[in-house]
């Protein structure tokens, strides 16, 4: 294992304070417990937004701290959901009054911890929703198990749901916003090499130099199938078929197309991707409104790209397109 | 022998040296089937436990317990901490403040901290998760806790026999709970990882007590 | 080799028809000969701003194609300079009769290919300046080789003249801009893994699991010395001595710090040696008054980073600030 | 034996064949001083050259040069392309619209080739380039033609024999030019592609005269 790290252990704290120190006039950070957030917090009047998740996805969700997207993040150690003593200062720290959303990946570890950080920060007098992004059509069978993970649509639910909030809209309304998103996502993932975890220290899978796997999550897991590796068109047939299918799109509407890199995959891959992927949505009748193209929400240093496809409508278009700044995602202003 | 506090205090011992010497193979359970993380998490937790002993000592078995639930929910994260937080919770309010916690008490203790994680995980037996080493050591408890004037000793040796023996009943299965669920068919031929932390828990509570 | 591709042979045509496809209103794409620029092109009054280079270190160029940065860029094959007749129509295109600035990465091939196109321009009566970027501190003897390489600094110089073009700075005042980011930023980088150029189908080079290459350039290529593996921190060091020094960076310095990812190494491993770098900036008494991190001048999947320097003044600082809107980096708009 | 248009072509189709056999070896070359690709570029570069002699076949040495020339300039790039395009560009010049090229005149244009090459390259005998293979090729064919009553293919053999023995005696220098320079002493035991990569294209010159 070679990173650019000091200490597997220390990963996560110094990760968060270099962010703390490039992003110094946006954010603020809290050492312990370890949590970052907007400067300007409690936004008066404003709906609060959080969300959190296992570290090694960067730059999801400190990325996304910001005007106009969320109020604070919590990260946990590598792939590991944060724990409620740290969700639930952040919880606090960012409510004005108005309440706050939890937007929460659905997993059982990040359910959890956020539900016991929600019932805790509720017996404090502050009103909390929660969101479930649960978006992998890779997952099957999910009636009987722990559900769809949480993947891509994450980010496209962070940003309209916290434009949502930016513009006014009351708890009931941001939380409707974001689970309006979360029914209109679908997305699926591949992975060509597995990523490294720091304390772990050799790779969450192994692949053969001419395999893929195909379903895969954000957490170095294994996918769900394994198959021979295939031009990046046909992978790309394969990942959007099920998002489409499952999305029911149909001609005449309109979407978000996101291609979402790993993390060790180059730009350049993506776009070859979001070629082929563009080619298939207007085959489909359907029209690619808004696009986004890179590593929003990454697996460390994972090859692959995940697939994420978003039905718009006017409002989710606008929200799409109200004003953001944060260190990762930034227009209008 | 009996479980008093200094037993208990032993017990979180050795559970926090059994983390660190099974850190690595945890995390290489949880490799093939989950994130590779569950080493490091529990061991993380139980550094934390032992951290929290030695500034400040428990009075009582149920003092030591709940102690171990606020630091595992705290400092675990992942799945594995609000579960084992809230086992170790339920375990604490079952035992009160009990200066030594009788075989049946401790029967009653583990059956409340599996009920907890029922609760929460809603995970059923069979479901590959750590609630296939509590179910069957909490039944296994609780037999020998209602025999004739049972050795406390023993309660525990059936527990730890059991949730071992759970642990390795979960090779075939098929997970339909946690992170593992997300493989399907391929999660079948892997051991679960919070199932082998489970019975890594409840062997060293034969360990300090022998 | 496992790469998100169809064809090691039209990777970069793929890639550049993704790209227009996903910034379809920010951009347009000539494909015979293939150059990317402005939608707007030529703007009115404005001196165009082009560069190129060979392909492999997306985003750049074409991510930085839009209002405040370049007007057009010219994508050779992976890791090889374009030709004159891909630069030539890009200049032609981008000239509104205020002169084209060619900005260039010093090396031989970008340095021929692009001086033969200024030529061929000139004869149609474009006035064209050319400046090179060559930050690269980790090639010694530069008087007696080839000199310097262009590297990170290349992003800094394109912002900032991009912004003195947009502002209305007249053709020497855009060129005296761009030497002027020129003559104070100097980088470094390390790779921790080599890359895989599509057409060769091996690494550029053979790292064991415990050596770093430090001194790279971005085409791939060997660095200068190969050393056991270190910490974050001690390879932050061992960058930033010779890019301090060089530069002569004293107390009071203001300075913008940019440490760029080289495309496979994950974000959270970047804000860790920010932090380092920050720390070594502070203690060398000046002050890091803007700050980036992130891929954006990268060498396809290789795993490593640069950390450039550019001492600011008030007007650098300014024209930094100023708004722009590209693909890759975007604010105030 | 005469250089006449159909020797030029034959000699530019025996290129693009040499291209495309030796473009592994070229990458190999350029891999371990450079960028890994020189045997893509001038693959790339004369299989636009054979295209271009399908479209239209050029009626003089001349014309066959030039067209050569900017065809490399616009399809090789990298520093490859603009040298070898004006190296076949001085060459065309200094070849005229002559018919049939005497054995001197080959040698001329060789000459004016290499100095081209110097002209945009600025690299000396020495510097680990290209050069280091045109160099002692021009010298050779010079003393051939201008010995008594040469045979021209005693000239192609003589700059191609060169060439061959230039590229190899690249291998011990360390580069001064060109990216292989940026790798300082590490560049020392391993040969310059672009040597190689002429010594290719002046021995076609002999297999299409043979
Ligand atoms: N719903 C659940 N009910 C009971 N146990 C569960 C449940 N989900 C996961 N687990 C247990 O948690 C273990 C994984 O813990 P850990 O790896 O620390 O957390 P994470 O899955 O969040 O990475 C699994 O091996 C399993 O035993
Ligand atoms: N300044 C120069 N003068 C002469 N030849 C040069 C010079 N620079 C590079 N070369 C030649 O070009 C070859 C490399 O060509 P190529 O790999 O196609 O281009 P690039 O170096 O741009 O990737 C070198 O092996 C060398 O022979
Ligand atoms: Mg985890
Ligand atoms: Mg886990
Ligand atoms: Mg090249
Ligand atoms: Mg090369």
């Amino acid at each position: 294992m070679k990173k650019l790290i000091n200490d597997p252990r220390s990963v996560v704290d110094e990760t968060v304070q270099g962010f703390g120190l490039a992003h110094a006039g946006l954010v603020s950070v809290s050492t312990d417990p370890l949590f970052i957030s907007r400067q300007d917090v409690p936004v008066a009047g404003k709906v609060g937004l959080v969300s959190g998740g296992g570290s090694g996805h960067e730059p999801l969700h400190a990325g996304y701290v910001g005007l106009g997207m969320l109020d604070a993040a919590v990260p946990g150690a590598v792939f590991t959901s944060p724990t409620p003593d740290q969700i639930l200062p952040a919880t606090l720290a960012v409510d004005s009054g108005a309440g706050v959303v939890h937007i929460v990946k659905n997993y059982t570890g990040d359910v959890l911890n956020f539900e016991t950080a929600a019932e805790l920060a509720e017996a404090e007098g502050v009103s909390v929703r929660t969101v479930l992004v649960n978006d992998d059509v890779a997952v099957e069978d999910s009636l009987y198990t722990a559900g769809r993970r949480g993947v891509g649509g994450t980010v496209l639910v962070e940003k309209i749901a916290g434009a949502a909030a930016q513009r006014g809209d009351d708890l009931e309304a941001v939380a409707a916003i974001a689970e309006r998103v979360n029914a209109n996502v679908r997305t699926m993932g591949v992975a060509l090499a597995a990523c490294t975890v720091p304390h772990a220290g050799t790779p969450g899978f192994d692949l053969a130099e001419d395999e893929i796997e195909i379903g895969i999550g954000i957490h170095g897991e294994p996918g769900r199938h394994r198959i021979p590796m295939e031009s990046a068109d046909a992978i790309t047939d394969r990942l959007l078929g099920p998002v489409l299918a499952d999305l029911k799109v149909s001609s005449g509407d309109k979407v978000l197309l996101f291609v979402n890199g790993m993390g060790g995959t180059p730009l350049s891959e993506l776009y070859i991707v979001y070629r082929r992927a563009a080619q298939i949505v207007a085959d489909a009748g359907a029209t690619v409104e808004r696009s986004l193209v890179g590593n929003y929400i990454t697996s460390l240093e994972m090859q692959g790209c995940s697939i994420s496809v978003l039905r718009l409508d006017d409002e989710l278009t606008a929200l799409w397109d109200a004003p953001v700044h944060t260190a990762a995602l930034r227009w209008g202003v | 022998m009996v479980l008093d506090v200094n037993w208990t205090v032993k017990w979180l011992t050795l559970c926090a040296q059994a983390m660190a010497e099974h850190r690595l193979e945890l995390i290489e359970l949880d490799r093939a089937i989950g994130d590779s993380d569950h080493g490091e998490n529990m061991d993380r937790g139980f550094q934390a436990v032992l951290a929290k002993l030695d500034e400040d000592m428990p009075e009582t078995p149920g003092a030591a317990l709940k102690m171990t639930a606020m630091t595992l929910m705290s400092k675990v994260g992942g799945a594995a901490g609000p579960l084992y937080g809230t086992a170790f919770l339920r375990a604490a309010t079952a035992v009160g403040d009990a200066i030594e916690v009788e075989p049946a008490a401790w029967a009653g203790a583990l059956a409340a901290a599996r009920d907890g994680i029922v609760a929460r995980g809603k995970a059923e037996p069979g479901d590959k998760t750590m609630v296939d080493a509590w179910t069957p050591a909490v039944d296994a408890a609780r037999v020998v806790a209602d025999g004739g004037s049972p050795d406390v000793l023993d309660v525990l040796v059936a527990a730890a026999e059991a949730a071992e023996a759970g642990a390795v009943a979960t090779d075939p299965l098929v997970a339909r709970k946690g992170r593992a669920s997300y493989l399907g068919e391929r999660s079948a031929g892997h051991r679960d990882p919070g199932a082998v932390s489970t019975a890594l828990i409840l062997r060293a509570a034969v360990g300090a007590a022998a």
